[in-house]
């Protein structure tokens, strides 16, 4: 085991205690230190939200920005310096509820970036209002009748887009988080880890006790992370029992590696040749 | 004294109008001669009405002329539509319907095929004869510049140039070409140019767009992102074509919100970055302007103005968005905002943009309009390329101590040293909250004053590098203001008037924000009154003028029907407010 | 056959002859003749393209809004009168590319509108960049190098997020689609049809010889639409046989019926009560 | 002379200082008194430190004070965070730690226990001995309640009422008020107030968000669409509660674009709508605001302001937003601009909006803050529904020709009669686009300018409903301006500067847009000098003026910090500033 040490900082958190994103955070620091990524080589970015706010918690180079933009500001950062190893934080209000059309987006777009969703199926820092992934009924003081429509269903989203791997993490499974991160990090495509988090002021439905009841780990099954139609089905399980892990991976075209510019090195990387520059201008 | 004539080619779209034009213009060009060119279409593939119309003189012009010397009416609505504008010795030269068709259509033709002005040439049935319709713009041109006195060879050159790669097609379109040129030999036309017949191009013939695009490359942009609008589609069209050339990247984004932020991503990892919109898709990257204000990120902004509100008239010109990309995002933060008055001032604009922006940290919004991108300007000047692109960044070795590296560090000049991220031990953290030196979140008190004054302590130093209004005749009785792409049309006018004996002159205004206030100032205060000359409706920069300096605007001459101004039109107006002073 | 005259108004259309676009807007007069909906019933609301110029061409009523926006305005009126017949005439750019995140809300929110996505695999209007159902490989001006990732599949994109009624149409076969719309205008809840349009002026690809030579419809084969995996693997049939019919149909729960304050009609309808009013703000 | 006492309740978030301030609030506004509060937290659920701040004063109060009379400090932090602004004769009741943790935080305070003025209270052991460490909220109600003097038998009111459906809770609470009385019943306290035996209560004790939403309700809002967005969520929190009660129904949108474009479609359709967000969502409606402006579709958006840029402190206060929203969205359109400046006012202001933004078939915006939102207020007047809402729609039966009607007609004074779509034989069609009289996409030239003619033409009749700035005292030779929720804290300071015999008065400014131009121009003619009070850095009410009127503010006194204005503080610069006048 490595050092998680490395990651930790002075900056003062501001969760709640309990927080399901305390899991989360110690996940990331131990798949971090497992990869042997100094801090100075990670880049977090992040929307806006609790979970957004995950970056400032770890030593490490962040950019926190809007909620719901977080794709679009790593994606531009990874165009522009595909050495980048860069992770994402986003709440699920953040990446599915404002931040949807980016996802959408991502998905196809498959640059190699790693997409941790906290899913804790509330707006968290607002107080409480439901996120797209609230289940039906579900009772917030935006929504006294109770949530009228039926949750998103981000991994089946993923899969329909032609994402190439697909996760699901819980933040009651530490360990088996910080080995979905793992994967997902070296996974040479976009990858999706949406985790399942316990929010516990705000969403008393979907509480430790709820997961640690329904949670089951695909890698203990015989299940294989090749099929789709299979990988949809177990994305579809909710009432009983919840999967965890790898519900689908594939061999995918990563987006960089076949753009033009990029072909000898990042851009970030490239030198400015002002000969050139002026040839190619001179020659209009 | 100096020939200016106007020529308009007008059809529907999808009939190739544009081939005629850039043939003509061409041919013109590689003359000698000075040109500019507006394309006036709909927001429409095919059909509907669209006319590109052409202004070839001797000596440089900047700007489109109300009356027209020469109209090559593809169909008979352009007759129709344009028959006012006619200059007195004006002719047309009028598709005549194909001879099949001949019967049927010829009850439609009987008034114009009357009127003494208006000449028919067969231009399709001689393109068939030729080998085939589809050349039926060749034998425009070739009308087209028989009547302008060009000898064949030029016209041959532009057609070579054009069609070098197919030995059959070429063949034909000379063909056709000669059909056009002696379809009309016989007409007579007062305009005729005389042409050098060793005469060497003036410079270079390019749009708006264009050279918008290679001002970013010269300011080694790297990464452009964009959703598609008009009329600033082309910028990243023309920036596309070097990505095999240049370490340039254009990224078409899933809509503004992605562009703006994606731009903010890769200048954070640090690559210079530019996004290219319209007013609509400006709108939508408000949030991440502000974004870019708080992260201290350099960005450059084109937003190319068209009519609204909302979708508006997607195809056509205005000015209507100064006031908002001036106040655009919550809150207040520094910007730089400006509005280059022509094609040189937009390639230096670029270069001046990308280099202030990344010098003060803060975006840089460049203000432009259909009528300059989509037109075609000549430049006299070489684009020259600067010879080193200054960064402003900072890494570790010039850092005593890395580790303690803080992004939003408090300094007077309200610049903070900026490291990129993964690239030292230095870490390099921001955030859309407001923030800590570290860039962390604080609700602090002391805090939030440091940085928000940090943050304005920049407009000074910016306020420093904008340049005042650009004076012409300034120090006359009365001044004419203006804002971007008008200015053109605004000197011209101001010739004019003074050729009359008007003791008048004109402001232009190119660097808008920080507004130079001083030097605004002092440009205004001798000239008895000024009157704004402007693309919208409430006259913004005569607004922006009273909010920042005090001086008030005597009258606005607000033109927002979404077609550019003539120097014509603004004489006419200008006279008319000083009858009413006088 | 009922009268479809009645939906032709003198507005001049705007569309190149050749356009896929007027199949649509034949069929889509079709089935409002057959359903026998007065033009004065039917409100159109669309996006910013060639295709949402659709409603002008239409003797109706019509929100042309803002590119990407239709869905928000068509749900707004349709809270407001839930008695409105709506239907919502979007392109592929404007739906899939700047409207995703309210095509992923709207498929969740079920509320009852039909949405006609003329899906001609291109920007039309702005000249022929490509859309996010352009295929991998498409050259543009804009997109010089083709395109480098994989195409939008709307399709398995609405199945994977719930949809009840998820069909595909082809321009070429107007009968056809009108029947779909008929379909999809019947179903209480959301309706997606998707419809194969052919771009005669920016897509060379995806011509009326491309479709002809693939299209086949669901109804003639033993095709039952009530299989979601089944549903999925004809989604995402492409290319040697391409199927148009209703992929998909399933009962669903409509937004509007369990909401409180439209048990006595719709919000539109409700009339203004002083006293009931008073009474309330007076108890707070 | 009249008493007025501050008491802040200040611990961590989730430790229910608001219950305890409510509490207080409660029994004082039943008892007669006056009070505001307002509430200070960070963005964050637990932990951290807020705190509420009660002004309680047997004659009215409108903003914060300075000098705390009594701290709750529920943790040390609190006293530490607070101590410098103590009241020289000020007290605090600090929580003495957990008896079982006595030991090992004693020696943590040794400082603060020997001051004097610091009286520690077990307000968690007492409470756990009347039964659970939960109640320790309502012993500090209760030995906070017993230094100003209220009987017990006021408390235990509020306390049934608050917990009339359980017997046992209600009777634990009871002992534990109870023993918060006691606890201090020996201490000393020089503020008590003279607490009227059968006192009745003055007015409703109301926070910005719920009056907002009471507004809305009278002025007949059927649909509010939202993004939930601080400190603007509460708006529609409140609205949510009269589901069942009244035809409104609340829906949370997927984003702020959707929001704006809902309430457009809903309008269209005939219902009033409303939206309210924070500035970074109304930075995403900027784009939407544009649509219902070339739509002609009245709707209604709250902006409430908060510190930015960007994310900036979204739980704090702030007046940055006002250029923004006049000049929001490409090009030209009318709009309204509102920014009450208390909760009257507020109330009266939606019903205004809705009614004139229907009237003039333009969108309507009313500019609040965190701090309006959040404080408690008390209203001493009746909050009064229209008996009427005066829809300004057409109908069939109103048209001599249904079949003609046209949603763009142009008249006079600019507003074409509106009929809604699908309600009877005329149909009703609207673009984005620029549009013919029928609705259709135009790009003629004359249409264009009759349509913007059209909708500035409105602009006549909506300055002439613009209410000038209020005046207190506005014959002064020194004149105070603010706008917004100021105003009470301006007022206050402006009493106090009187008393002092400044002369000085105030103009308050809530009708922001169309600018009340020449009422604004005569309620600042006769003045000296004007100095502008905002809580923004750059003056933005100050160069409004200025750009509409010519007049200049002299100075302009700016708190950008994200904390309320108090009159102490306001008066202290206002005073530094007169100094340097003289
Ligand atoms: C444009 C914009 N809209 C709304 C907000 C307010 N806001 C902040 S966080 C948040 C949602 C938080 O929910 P989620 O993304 O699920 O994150 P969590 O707090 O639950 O981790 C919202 C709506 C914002 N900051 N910006
Ligand atoms: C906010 C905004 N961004 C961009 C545009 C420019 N625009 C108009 S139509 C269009 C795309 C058209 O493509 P599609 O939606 O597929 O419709 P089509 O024309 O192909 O039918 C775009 C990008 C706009 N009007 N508004
Ligand atoms: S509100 Fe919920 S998600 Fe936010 S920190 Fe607290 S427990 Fe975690
Ligand atoms: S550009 Fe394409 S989609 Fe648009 S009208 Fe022409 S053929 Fe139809
Ligand atoms: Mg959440
Ligand atoms: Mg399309």
């Amino acid at each position: 085991m490595s050092d998680t040490k490395q990651y930790d900082n002075d900056y003062e958190n501001k969760w709640c205690p309990g927080c399901g994103n305390f899991g989360i955070l110690n996940a990331i620091k131990k798949s971090l230190a497992d990869m042997q990524m100094p801090p100075e080589k990670v880049l977090m970015v992040s929307g806006i939200g609790q979970a957004a706010k995950n970056p400032h918690f770890l030593q490490c180079n962040f950019f926190h920005g809007l909620h719901g933009r977080a794709l679009p500001v790593a994606t531009g950062a990874k165009l522009a310096d595909q050495d980048l190893t860069i992770l994402v934080n986003m709440g699920d209000g953040d990446c599915y509820g404002e931040g949807g059309n980016h996802l959408l987006a991502a998905l196809r777009r498959n640059i190699n970036l790693t997409l941790l969703v906290h899913n804790n199926m509330v707006y968290g820092l607002t107080k409480g209002q439901a996120s797209p992934t609230s289940r039906r009924g579900f009772v917030t003081k935006a929504q006294p009748g109770g949530v009228a429509y039926d949750a998103c269903n981000p991994l089946t989203l993923a899969l329909s887009q032609g994402a190439g791997f697909v996760a699901r993490g819980y933040c009651g499974e530490i360990q088996h988080l910080s080995r979905l991160i793992k994967e997902a990090v070296s996974y040479p495509g976009f990858s999706l880890v949406d985790i399942l988090q316990v929010c516990i002021s705000f969403n008393n439905v979907n509480t430790y006790q709820f997961y640690n009841d329904r949670v089951y780990k695909l890698e203990e099954e015989t299940y294989k992370a090749d099929d789709l139609h299979q990988a949809i089905d177990r994305a579809m399980e909710w009432e009983d029992k919840i999967p965890i892990g790898i519900l689908y991976q594939k061999e995918t075209r990563g987006y960089t590696q076949g753009l033009a510019p990029l072909q000898s090195g990042s851009l970030f990387s490239q030198t400015y040749d002002p000969e050139q520059v002026q040839k190619v201008i001179s020659a209009v | 004294m100096s020939k200016d004539v106007t020529v308009t080619i007008g059809g529907e779209a999808g009939q190739g109008i544009q081939t005629v034009g850039d043939i003509i213009a061409r041919v013109c060009h590689n003359a000698g001669l000075y040109l500019m060119a507006v394309n006036d279409f709909e927001s429409r593939i095919r059909g509907g009405h669209s006319f590109m119309q052409i202004r070839i003189s001797d000596t440089p012009v900047f700007a489109p002329c109300q009356k027209i010397d020469l109209l090559i009416a593809l169909n008979t609505d352009t007759w129709d539509l344009h028959k006012n504008e006619m200059a007195a010795t004006g002719l047309v030269l009028l598709d005549s319907p194909a001879k099949e068709k001949k019967d049927e259509s010829k009850e439609k033709l009987p008034e114009q095929a009357q009127e003494k002005n208006v000449v028919q040439v067969g231009f399709s049935d001689l393109a068939k004869d030729a080998g085939g319709k589809i050349m039926t713009n060749t034998v425009a041109a070739g009308a087209c510049l028989t009547l302008l006195g060009a000898p064949f060879s030029l016209f041959e050159q532009i057609l070579t140039q054009k069609f070098k790669e197919k030995e059959k097609v070429l063949e034909n379109n000379i063909t056709a070409g000669r059909s056009g040129f002696d379809a009309v030999k016989n007409t007579e036309f007062p305009q005729k140019f005389n042409w050098p017949s060793d005469g060497a191009s003036k410079g270079k013939l390019v749009t708006g767009v264009q050279v918008l695009a290679l001002g970013a490359l010269a300011a080694d942009c790297r990464l452009a992102a964009f959703y598609p609008m008009s009329p600033a589609t082309g910028i990243m069209i023309h920036l596309a074509e070097f990505m095999d050339q240049l370490p340039v990247l254009v990224e078409q984004a899933e809509d503004e919100i992605s562009a703006i932020n994606m731009i903010i991503g890769a200048s954070f990892a640090g690559v210079r970055a530019l996004t290219a919109t319209s007013g609509g898709g400006f709108s939508l990257m408000a949030e991440g302007l502000g974004l870019a204000g708080i992260t201290e990120t350099p960005v450059v902004i084109i937003n190319s103005q068209r009519p609204g509100p909302a979708t508006g008239l997607p195809t056509r010109t205005g000015q209507g968005d100064l006031l908002f990309v001036i106040h655009a995002s919550q809150d207040e933060f520094p910007r730089f905002v400006f509005a280059p008055r022509s094609v040189n001032q937009a390639f230096d604009t670029m270069i001046r943009a990308f280099h202030l922006s990344e010098k003060y940290q803060v975006p840089a919004i460049i203000l432009t309009d259909q009528y300059f991108n989509d037109s075609l300007w000549m430049t006299t000047r070489e684009m020259t390329v600067p010879e080193e692109i200054e960064r402003f960044v900072t890494t570790d070795a010039d850092m005593s101590s890395p580790s303690e590296y803080k992004r939003f560090k408090v300094t007077e000049s309200g610049v903070s040293p900026r490291a990129l991220p993964c690239k030292g031990r230095a870490l390099v953290g921001v955030t859309a909250n407001e923030h800590d030196e570290a860039g962390h979140m604080s609700e602090k008190i002391a805090n939030r004053n440091n940085m928000v004054e940090k943050r304005l302590a920049k407009i000074q130093g910016m306020a420093e590098e904008m340049k005042g209004p650009d004076r012409y005749h300034g120090e006359s009785e009365f001044l004419v203001a203006g804002w971007g792409s008008t200015d053109g049309a605004i000197r011209e006018a101001v010739d004019q008037l003074r050729s009359e004996n008007v003791n008048i002159g004109a402001l232009h205004f190119s660097d808008l924000w920080p507004f130079p206030r001083k030097k605004a100032a002092d440009a205004l205060s001798d000239c008895k009154h000024f009157i704004t000359v402007e693309h919208n409706a409430s006259s913004q920069l005569g607004l922006l003028i009273r909010q920042q300096t005090g001086h008030s605007f005597y009258k606005a001459i607000c033109k927002y029907d979404g077609r550019p101004f003539t120097p014509d039109w603004i004489a006419k107006h200008v006279t008319s407010v000083l009858e009413e002073i006088s």
